[in-house]
Formats: structure tokens, C-alpha cells, sequence
């Protein structure tokens, strides 16, 4: 079933929520608030909440650095997740994994990864548990084009189609691995070619598209739970941003990030909204609600204490 | 009490363990009908079937990471690498994701998962599989490492580890394997973290592990002869280590001598010398020494192998020199 | 060009080399000679011969713990195999390496490999270096089909295409990885497909063909050489013992090997080479020639002295 | 003698050495017209072209391997891991290759290659990014192990790895790239092996290197104001290890402290201190002391991180507690 229409207002407050999160650690990085790295995931909203809203919340999911919107997409708390941003001891990990640990078994996130693809083996190592326990969840794993280079990226899909496991690689298609552009270091970089070379159905979405990115990870769910084994998905799309924040993106035009905007997926679901009839005023009454679960994240975590320096010897071990 | 092989008690302590608890499966080259390189699960696939006797493909880095990811979702995998020295294909998964994640997700995943396999020299098998890791595993946070030296303690041991909720590399010998001793029957434990006493002794400590242990038996037999008695500790568990057992034991011997088979550098004897001069720093009154391999590559040829890992001769030498 | 046919008597006596090397180790280990494991490649020295004498003496190659064969093809001396099997001071790697690192740079040979799919890299860095020199020698290495699942193998594959490597990949299709049948854990087992998905140009070869390996081996090379980029081979052959000394074989029923021994190496260069009208005097006299030059090898390699153990610490760095 | 940071001396490192010998390449992620992530390459490739100055794909594994290959086949690669914490995914290359190739060959191959990366805590980068290594290289027979501190150190010692001919591997650390010193135009070689007293004093000797050895000699400065006066010994190369001066030095201070920022538990302060014991037992007047990472993975928020990383205050009270 395709993603209802009726949905599309919440998958459109959703994105927002993703974008105005990324806007507000920006600002709170800008200020020296965030320790460490911040991978923005800006431009990329439409793959993250397609493809976290076809699955259950019991199915698994991992996803890497530039995870935050696929994680609040699965359903962790934006307020346990600024708070993580900010170090405090309501975050999601209590301050001790940050921007690029996003994690909430609660909601099926076996958490993100700072590690190029070793969030796949993982994800698939759920997808083997869920069938040895019968259970019918899939699990589901976000990475790079950059990480179809690496030596697990390829190990697990072939376990995957051999064990036949439920499992779902989606590749987000962003055409840069940091500052450099893919398929410069890529045999091909028609990733989903790899995943098709390893017998498993394989397919080019537009990443960009929600409701496309949906329909494409729903069939590959069912696929899963019906026994049919692995998909593998390549949602193509565009980092708006900066790799990271300070990243002078000296490798791409302007021009090139100008013409990625006008197709951008917030852009696009408002203009889609309005085709179906849903006013300017409604999409402003979304922004707003978006803004205000942000501000409140933020009131949230702000407020939060930070942790106890005892906290850094606890939850090493059971 | 009946005599089992070495592989025979870790082989006993999956079955039970299998049996037990549907959550625990194995995965493995050739570990289903082969029944492993070294016979460890050996017909577990006819009890068991190969749903959870896997036999895997030759992915080091996926199967571990399929091991840790099947954890967090609620199994209790033991993951076989045919030689420790393959852990170094999958390190990342054992050191950046295994050992850190309860860490880095504050506490709500855990990963209860036993990644075991045989290491070690003395058979000539060449640089790239002879190598003893314990001392690595030692230096990463989140691992809890363990090396039995006896039938009994390795199913005894490995039944703990299966049981303890987080990961645990479970070290075994190459050289062990098809030695024999008793073991009880059935539902028995020995608890991680806890070193045995054994062989008593007044005049000296010799802390050892694994294959070495035994020879620290045998040279403290040998030293005997000449009347100095050695009491030999088993570490048995090489994180946490048991410093209790070892400062107990020195108080009573005033003389340390660490024996293992991974390097000496930045190896396990260091850290317990240290340890010995940080909390209990007046009681030995001779200083403490270490043996461990020495800072070459294992080699093969029987005369340079013999000459890079600890022998019962260095042993007894170490001891009259310190005497 | 195809191996000539005036060499083919040659090939016989060196496969023949080849065998019965392995033979007296064989006799060696069970008499308790020998240290460490043996991974015999009886069964497996046409693709040995074939491959190695399409190469140039200063071309690269890299093999395994199953080399053997295919470094004394690439002209490792036999004497000094053999008194590294038996750990003596005059052998290749002075008893360090033993039976699964034989080396010998003056003939290309930068060593055999005890960790699956690690010799892949190394080979193509050699190619690199050739590359970088603007020389024009080429590098080969040797794999068997169960390190087709190791993810170094992938990212070697990949950067070879990328940057344009003169390098060959020979995978040595023998079935089994160790005691397990391969296309068991392998999502597709026809190998050369994933060299093919790469981008490089693939090919299957009858791999107890000598004359069928050194053809493609050539043509491969000659295409290196002219600045083609990589090639990828799969040979199909057999091993006709066990994959190591007390292997006891129950994966595999009698039958199969009893077939495989009609179609192997040696008897089918046997019987080519009396359809070219070499008379059976004529094998026995090569036949005779590769005793002769085991016996020489093996009186040299017991003769030698045994390293002393303070040659345990040298060696280490320059 | 001209100013620079740690990364623009490293750059001249390169330059300068790029320059003398052909045989010398760059490979690594972002390392060519961006410069690299820690700006180290940066121009570099304006110079010498994207054949000697290679970005490489996600695939440490096979560049790795292939800097080794190119190695034994006449070049003289250095190689950047952008965070050492990616030695992991490549740990097999590293250890069982490039490290034993020279001994398995029986000294018919080398490996004249230089790993280079940063590593190391302070800036909240996770658990995943904030690894350091020194103590697991140093376990490690046939790499060669160096960690600069200041710009000046850090431009001779990545001259003399070059030239080295063996694997060497190369730490910077994250947090010391912007700091700046005086750095000696053109053929300024610091030689392997040999550490330096940055800091004479009569008290007590800490030893350290890379970041900590700032701390420890900020350290000193807090020390010197009470009276106290720390000789400060920058190790710059792990392994070898220069004994010798630290034995020079503890002979006149009679206190030995170690800091450094990998995990205490096996790390190089045991081993110094174990050596120490073994070869000057009767030195010291009061127990040798180690400071380390704690033994847990490196947590983001920074009351965490700094209660995990080895403090200037940690280090001025352990010297205090000392005397
Ligand atoms: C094993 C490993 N190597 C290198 C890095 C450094 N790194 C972080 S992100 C990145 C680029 C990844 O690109 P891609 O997979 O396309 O993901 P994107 O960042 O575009 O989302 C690199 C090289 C890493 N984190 N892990
Ligand atoms: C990384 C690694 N994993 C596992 C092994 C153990 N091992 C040695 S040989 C082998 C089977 C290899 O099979 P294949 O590649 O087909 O080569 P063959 O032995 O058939 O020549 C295995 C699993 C190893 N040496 N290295
Ligand atoms: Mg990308
Ligand atoms: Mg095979």
C-alpha cells in the first residue's frame, strides 16, 4: 500500500522537524555549544522519513553519522536527541554517544554508526535474529554511496542472500563521500548494480520523493517478512549542505547546489501538498507545529543538567 | 569425575548451553558438519540443526557483525573464529562496535555475545596464525577477555561467558585442545573474573594463563626438586583482572613472575607489575619480572620458535635467578 | 601467443615438479618432518604452470598458503622450498616463513599468503608501483573461490578498475573452502561474474588446462601491459587431496574425486602430449628429471642446518 | 627559524621529501584537492599531481594493502587514515602484513611505508574517533611506532620515517594540528628512537609524548610556582623506546610518573614502569605511577570526556601525591 495521502501532512511536518533540528544545531554549533563533528543531513529528509515511516516500530534500523533524520523519523524523541546533541544527561545516550550514536532500541534504532558501513552487518545481524525467533520484523540499514567501497558493505550483502535474511540496504545516493565525489573512486557507481551482482532485487529510487521512497521500502518489507530475503535500495539525493560543518565544499559549483534546491524534498512535498488541494496557510499551520517541537527540544535540553562525571564509568558492562 | 579432552568440555558447554537457552546459536567456517577445524562443535548440528550451527562464508567482519546485531536483537550468539589471528579482519567490529555499544548508546543495548578461538605458538604455524592476543584485548574497554588453562575451567568458563551479557572474547590454544582432565558433569560454573590457585607455594608467585600455565606447573615441579616452591596462580580471566588472588599470594611469597605468550611489550605482565608497585608497592623484595614472547614475529622453525616463546627452561631459569 | 607446443614437455616436467614436491611433503609430515600445517595443491598445478610461465621472471605475483606450486612455477628454487618446509637456515625465508609464506623477490614472487584474499592488495600495489615507475611489468595473484567472500577482495577489485592497474586476478575454483562446500556460502558462485560486475573484462578457463591458462593468462597480461587495467580469471580445477594434512575429507564422496582423477592436470598433458607424438619413454624420462631434481632437493634441504636461534632475532627491521 | 603549525610543518615534511625522492606517494581519503580533512596535504597536489597524490575510495583494507604492495615493489608510500581509530577496519594489513612481511621473507622483502593519522580525545568526537593506539602498536613486532608533540618534532620525525625503510606508523593528534612552533627550514632530521628532555628538573620525572605532553609540561609550570620541579621527557618515538634517557633522568629525580592518553590497562606506562623495575629496581624512592585513559570507550560530553582523558590537574596532583 502506498503511502495514504492523508499522511502526507504529517510526513511534511515531519521532514520539517528534521530540517529546523539540523537548522538549530547549526546555530547551537555556530555558537560553540556541540562537541565534536555534526554531519547535517539537510536535503536528505525525504529518503529518511519514506523510509522509516513503511516500517513498524519494532522493525530494526541502523544508519550512520548523518543519521539524525533517520533516526527521528524511527521515532526517537526529538528532546532526547537535542539533548544528546548538547551533552547532557537526558540525551538519548546520556551524553555519552553524541551526534553520530543516535540510539533508541525502544523504537527499533540499534543506533547509528561513525564507522562507514559497519552499521550493515548489524542491521542484517538483527534481520538473522528476527528469523531465528520467528518474529516477523525487517530490518533496515541506512549508509553512503561512499560506503559501497568498503569490504563489510559487500561481506554482508552476500550473507544476506545466502541466509536469505529480511533485511533492506538502503543507499543513500548523495554523489559525495566527504569532498570527494564518488564515482571518481567507484567502479561503478550505479550502486544498486551491487546489490543486483549479488542476486538480490535491486532499485533506483528517487530519494527525494517520500512518497516514492515509501512505496519502494514498503514492497521490500513485505518482500522481507514473506520470506523473499534482501532489497537493496538506491534513494538518489543531494547533501545540501556541507559534509560536515566547516566543509568550504570546494568540490562542487554553486550553481550544482542552486539547481538541487528547486528539487529538494521539503520543497517538493509543498508544492505536491498544494496540488492536493491543501493551502499555503496549511503548510505554514505545519511549519509552525514543526517549530514548536523544536523550540521545545531545545527549552528541553538546554534546561537538562549534564551528567555527572561519575556517569563515565557506568554502562561499560551489565 | 569423567575425563573429557579440552575440546570435549568446551564442546560439552556449548550442548548444555544450547540446550538450555533456544537464544544461543553458533556461527563459523566450517563449524556444522565438520564439526570445526578443531572438533569444538563437534555433532552439535545433528542435535541442533544448521539454523543454529551455521556454517558461514569466509567474512570474518560480516559474521561478527551479524553476531553483534543478532545480540542487540535478543540472541546469545558464539561466534567462532577458526584462529585469533583473523580477528584482526573483523576488528573493527570487535573493538569500534562489540566492546563500545552499551557505551555509546547510554546503557539501552548490550551485546551478549562469546567470539572464541584458538591462538597461540608451538606448532610451527607461522607468523599470521600463532599469535597470542590476550594483551590487545586487554587494552579495549567493553571486552571481557578470557583464557582457560584446563579442561574443567573451559566449560566451566565458557558457560559463564555465554551467560554474561556482554562480550567476551573467549581465548583458547591451539595446544590445548587434546589435553585432558576432569570435568564435571552438567551445570557446572566458574565465575569470570576469578584467578584459581593452582599449585601452593611459599618462596614465589608465578601468575600465568593458558598454555603457559602448564608450564608453569611443570617448572614449578622441576624447581621443587632444588626445594624452592612456587606457587602457581591461573588467571583464568585476563579482564577483570583478579589482582586480590595475585596480592594475596605475594604477601605471602614476596617474588612475582608474570609468564604469557603475547608479547612482552605493553603486554599483560607489565600491567600487573605495575599494578603490584602501584597497590602493594613494599612488598616484594626482589624486583618482578615478566615473561612473554619476545619482540619478534612467531616464526617457524622448531630451534627459532623455541627461542621467541616462553619455555619451561626460561621459567625455571627466571625463578633461580630471582631466588 | 599460445604456449608453444615444443614447450610443452617442460610444463610436464615442472606440473610433475609440482606434484611430487607435494608428495614428499606429504611423506615428510607423516613423518612427523614438518611443522605447522600443509595445504597440498595436488590436483591444482596446470593453472600453476599455466599462469606463471605466461608471466615474465620480473612480473609480480602473490599467492597462498596453497602456493606451493605456483612458486616454483614462478621459479622459487626447489631447494630452497623444500628446506624452508623443513625449517632450515638455507631455506627461503631462512625457516621464518615456512610451508605458507614462500617468497623470493628475484623471481617476482612477493609471497604466499596464510590469511584469505590478503595477497589480493599486495599484488595490486605491486601493479600500482609498475604503474607509478611507467614500467611495464604486470602483477598476478592467486586466490581460491572461498576468498571471493572477504571484503578485502571487493575493495581490491574496485580500486584495480579504478586506477587502471596492470594486475590479474586468477581465482583457482576448486569447490571447497577448507571442509565446506563453497557455492554453499557464496550468493553466487560463479566467481568471475563479480570481477565482471567490477567493470574488468572476466573469463572462466578450464583451469587443468595448461595450455588454456597460459593463453588467458597471456592475453590478460599483454592487455595490462598496453595500460588495459585488471583482468579476472577463474580457473576451474580440483584439489585432489584433502585441504590440509588429517583432512578427513567427509564432505565430499569418493566418486567425485575418483572423476576428478581422470581429468587432471598431468595425465591430461600426458595424453596431449602423446597425441603430439611423445612416446611414453618420453614421459618417463621427464618423469625421471622431476625425481631427480625432488631428490636433489631433498638430500639439500636435509643436509642444511637448522637456523640458530639467535636468527630469531634478526630480520625485523632493516 | 620560521613559525608553523603542526600540520604546515607536516606538509612541509611531505613536500620536502616528495620533492628529494621519486619513489615517495600519498594515498588517502580527501587527500588531493581538498587537502586532506586536517589540511596536511593540502597544495600538494599542485605540485605533484593526482599520481602521487591519490584519493582513495572508503576501502582502507585495500589502500593499505596496496601502499605495502607498492612498498615491497621499490616505492615509498605514506598513507593517511583519517582517524587512527581506522586502523581497525585495516588492522589485518597492518599487522599480519605490512608488520611480518620482512620477517616471514626472512629479510628478502621491506616495507618502507609510513601510516600517518590523527587520533586521540579532547574534542567530544565520540567513542569511535577518539581512539589512541600507541599501546597496541607498540605490542606489535615490525612496525615502528612514533608521536610527535611539537611542529619542529613532528616535520624530522616524518622525514626520518620516510627514510626509514620499515612500516612505520605515524601519530598526530587532532587537537594538536593548529598549535604552532618554531620548525628549521629545509633538511631538519630528528632520528627515531630518541626521546627529548623538553623540560630539565631535579624532582621528578614525567614521561609522555603527543598531546599530554603539553599537559605535562603546563604541568610543570603549576609544579615549578610550588616549589617543584618536574623534568618533562618527550618520548617522540614509541617503539623503539628510549630507556636510556628515562633511566639518565630517574637516576637524578628518583620519581618516575608516565602520561600518555591511551588506556592505562596494558598500555605504555606499564611497560615503562615494568622495565623500570627490571632494569634500575632500586631507583625510585617512591612507587613509579602511570596516568592513562580510564577503562572506558571515550564518551562526548565533556565533563564525561575529561573525567575519561588524563588532565594537566591529574598529572600536577599525581606529582603532588608523590612527593
Ligand atoms: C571506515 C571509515 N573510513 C573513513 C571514514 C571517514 N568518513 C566519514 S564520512 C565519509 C564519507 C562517507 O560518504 P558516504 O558513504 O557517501 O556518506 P555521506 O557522508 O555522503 O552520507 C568518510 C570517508 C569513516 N567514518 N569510516
Ligand atoms: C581471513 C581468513 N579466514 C579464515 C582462514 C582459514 N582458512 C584457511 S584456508 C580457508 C579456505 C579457503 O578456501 P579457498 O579460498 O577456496 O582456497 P583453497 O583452500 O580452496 O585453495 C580458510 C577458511 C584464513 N586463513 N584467513
Ligand atoms: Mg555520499
Ligand atoms: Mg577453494
Amino acid at each position: 500500500m502506498p503511502l495514504s495521502p492523508n499522511r502526507l501532512p504529517d510526513a511534511y511536518r515531519q521532514m520539517l522537524v528534521i530540517r529546523k533540528f539540523e537548522e538549530a544545531i547549526r546555530d547551537l554549533y555556530m555558537g560553540g555549544k556541540i562537541r565534536g563533528s555534526f554531519h547535517p543531513c539537510v536535503g536528505q529528509e525525504a529518503s529518511a522519513v519514506g523510509a522509516c515511516w513503511a516500517l513498524q516500530k519494532d522493525d530494526y534500523m541502523t544508519c550512520t553519522y548523518r543519521g539524525h533524520g533517520q533516526a527521528l523519523a524511527k521515532g526517537l524523541s526529538v528532546r532526547a536527541a537535542m539533548a544528546e546533541m548538547l551533552g547532557k544527561a537526558t540525551g538519548c545516550s546520556k551524553g555519552k554517544g553524541g551526534s553520530m550514536h543516535f540510539t533508541d532500541p525502544s523504537v527499533g534504532l540499534l543506533g547509528a554508526n561513525a564507522i562507514v558501513a559497519a552499521g550493515l552487518p548489524l542491521a542484517t545481524g538483527a534481520a538473522l535474529a528476527s528469523q531465528l525467533q520467528k518474529q516477523d520484523h525487517v530490518a533496515l540499514t541506512f549508509f553512503g554511496e561512499g560506503a559501497v567501497n568498503q569490504g563489510v558493505f559487500f561481506e554482508t550483502l552476500n550473507l544476506a542472500v545466502v541466509w536469505k535474511l529480511p533485511v533492506i540496504f538502503v543507499c543513500e545516493n548523495n554523489h559525495y563521500s566527504e569532498m570527494t565525489v564518488s564515482h571518481e573512486t567507484t567502479s561503478n557507481s550505479e550502486t544498486y548494480k551491487r546489490g543486483e551482482s549479488f542476486g538480490m532485487p535491486a532499485v533506483v529510487v528517487d530519494g527525494n520523493d517520500v512518497e516514492a521512497m515509501y512505496a519502494a521500502v514498503e514492497a521490500a518489507a513485505e518482500r522481507a517478512r514473506s520470506g523473499g530475503g534482501p532489497t537493496y535500495i538506491e534513494a538518489m539525493t543531494y547533501r545540501l549542505w556541507g559534509h560536515m560543518m566547516g566543509d568550504p565544499e570546494g568540490y562542487r559549483a554553486k550553481e550544482e547546489v542552486a539547481r538541487a534546491r528547486e528539487v529538494e524534498p521539503i520543497v517538493r512535498l509543498g508544492k505536491r501538498l498544494k496540488e492536493l488541494g491543501y493551502s499555503q496557510s496549511d503548510l505554514d499551520t505545519l511549519n509552525a507545529e514543526a517549530e514548536a517541537i523544536i523550540a521545545d527540544a531545545l527549552q528541553f535540553a538546554q534546561n537538562s543538567p549534564a551528567p555527572k562525571p561519575a556517569e563515565a564509568f557506568t554502562d561499560v558492562f551489565a | 569425575m569423567p575425563v573429557l579432552t579440552y575440546s570435549q568440555a568446551l564442546n560439552e558447554a556449548l550442548r548444555e548451553e544450547m540446550q538450555a537457552d533456544p537464544r544461543v546459536f553458533l556461527m563459523g567456517e566450517d563449524i556444522g558438519h565438520h564439526g570445526g577445524v578443531f572438533r569444538v562443535t563437534k555433532d552439535l548440528i545433528d542435535t541442533f540443526g544448521p539454523e543454529r550451527v551455521r556454517d558461514t562464508p569466509i567474512s570474518e567482519s560480516a559474521f561478527v557483525g551479524l553476531g553483534i546485531g543478532s545480540a542487540m536483537a535478543g540472541m546469545r550468539p558464539v561466534v567462532e573464529l577458526l584462529f585469533m589471528d583473523f580477528a584482526l579482519v573483523a576488528a573493527d567490529q570487535i573493538v569500534n562496535q562489540a566492546a563500545k555499544m552499551r557505551y555509546m548508546s547510554g546503557g539501552t543495548l548490550s551485546v551478549p555475545m562469546v567470539i572464541r578461538a584458538q591462538q597461540g605458538g608451538g606448532r610451527g604455524n607461522g607468523a599470521q596464525h600463532s599469535q597470542s592476543f590476550e594483551s590487545w584485548f586487554a587494552q579495549i574497554p567493553g571486552l571481557i577477555t578470557i583464557a582457560p588453562s584446563t579442561p574443567a575451567d573451559a566449560k566451566g568458563l565458557l558457560k559463564s561467558a555465554i551467560r554474561a551479557g556482554n562480550p567476551v572474547m573467549f581465548i583458547e590454544h591451539k595446544l590445548l585442545y587434546s589435553t585432558k582432565g576432569e570435568v564435571p558433569e552438567g551445570e557446572h560454573i566458574v565465575p569470570i573474573g576469578k584467578a584459581d590457585v593452582k599449585r601452593v607455594g611459599r618462596d614465589i608467585t608465578i601468575v600465568s594463563y593458558s598454555r603457559t600455565l602448564l608450564f608453569a606447573l611443570e617448572a614449578a615441579e622441576q624447581l621443587s626438586r632444588q626445594g624452592i616452591e612456587a606457587e602457581v596462580i591461573d588467571l583464568r580471566t585476563i579482564e577483570p583482572l583478579d589482582m586480590d588472588t595475585i596480592l594475596e599470594s605475594i604477601r605471602g611469597t614476596v617474588r612475582l613472575l608474570v609468564v604469557h605468550e603475547s608479547h612482552t611489550n605493553c603486554g599483560l605482565g607489565a600491567e600487573i607489575i605495575a599494578r603490584v608497585y602501584e597497590q602493594a608497592p613494599d612488598t616484594l623484595i626482589t624486583p618482578a619480572r615478566r615473561l612473554g614472547a619476545k619482540h619478534v614475529p612467531i616464526p617457524v622453525a622448531e630451534a627459532l620458535e623455541d627461542a621467541v616463546l616462553p619455555q619451561v627452561a626460561d621459567i625455571v631459569k627466571a625463578v633461580e635467578e630471582m631466588m
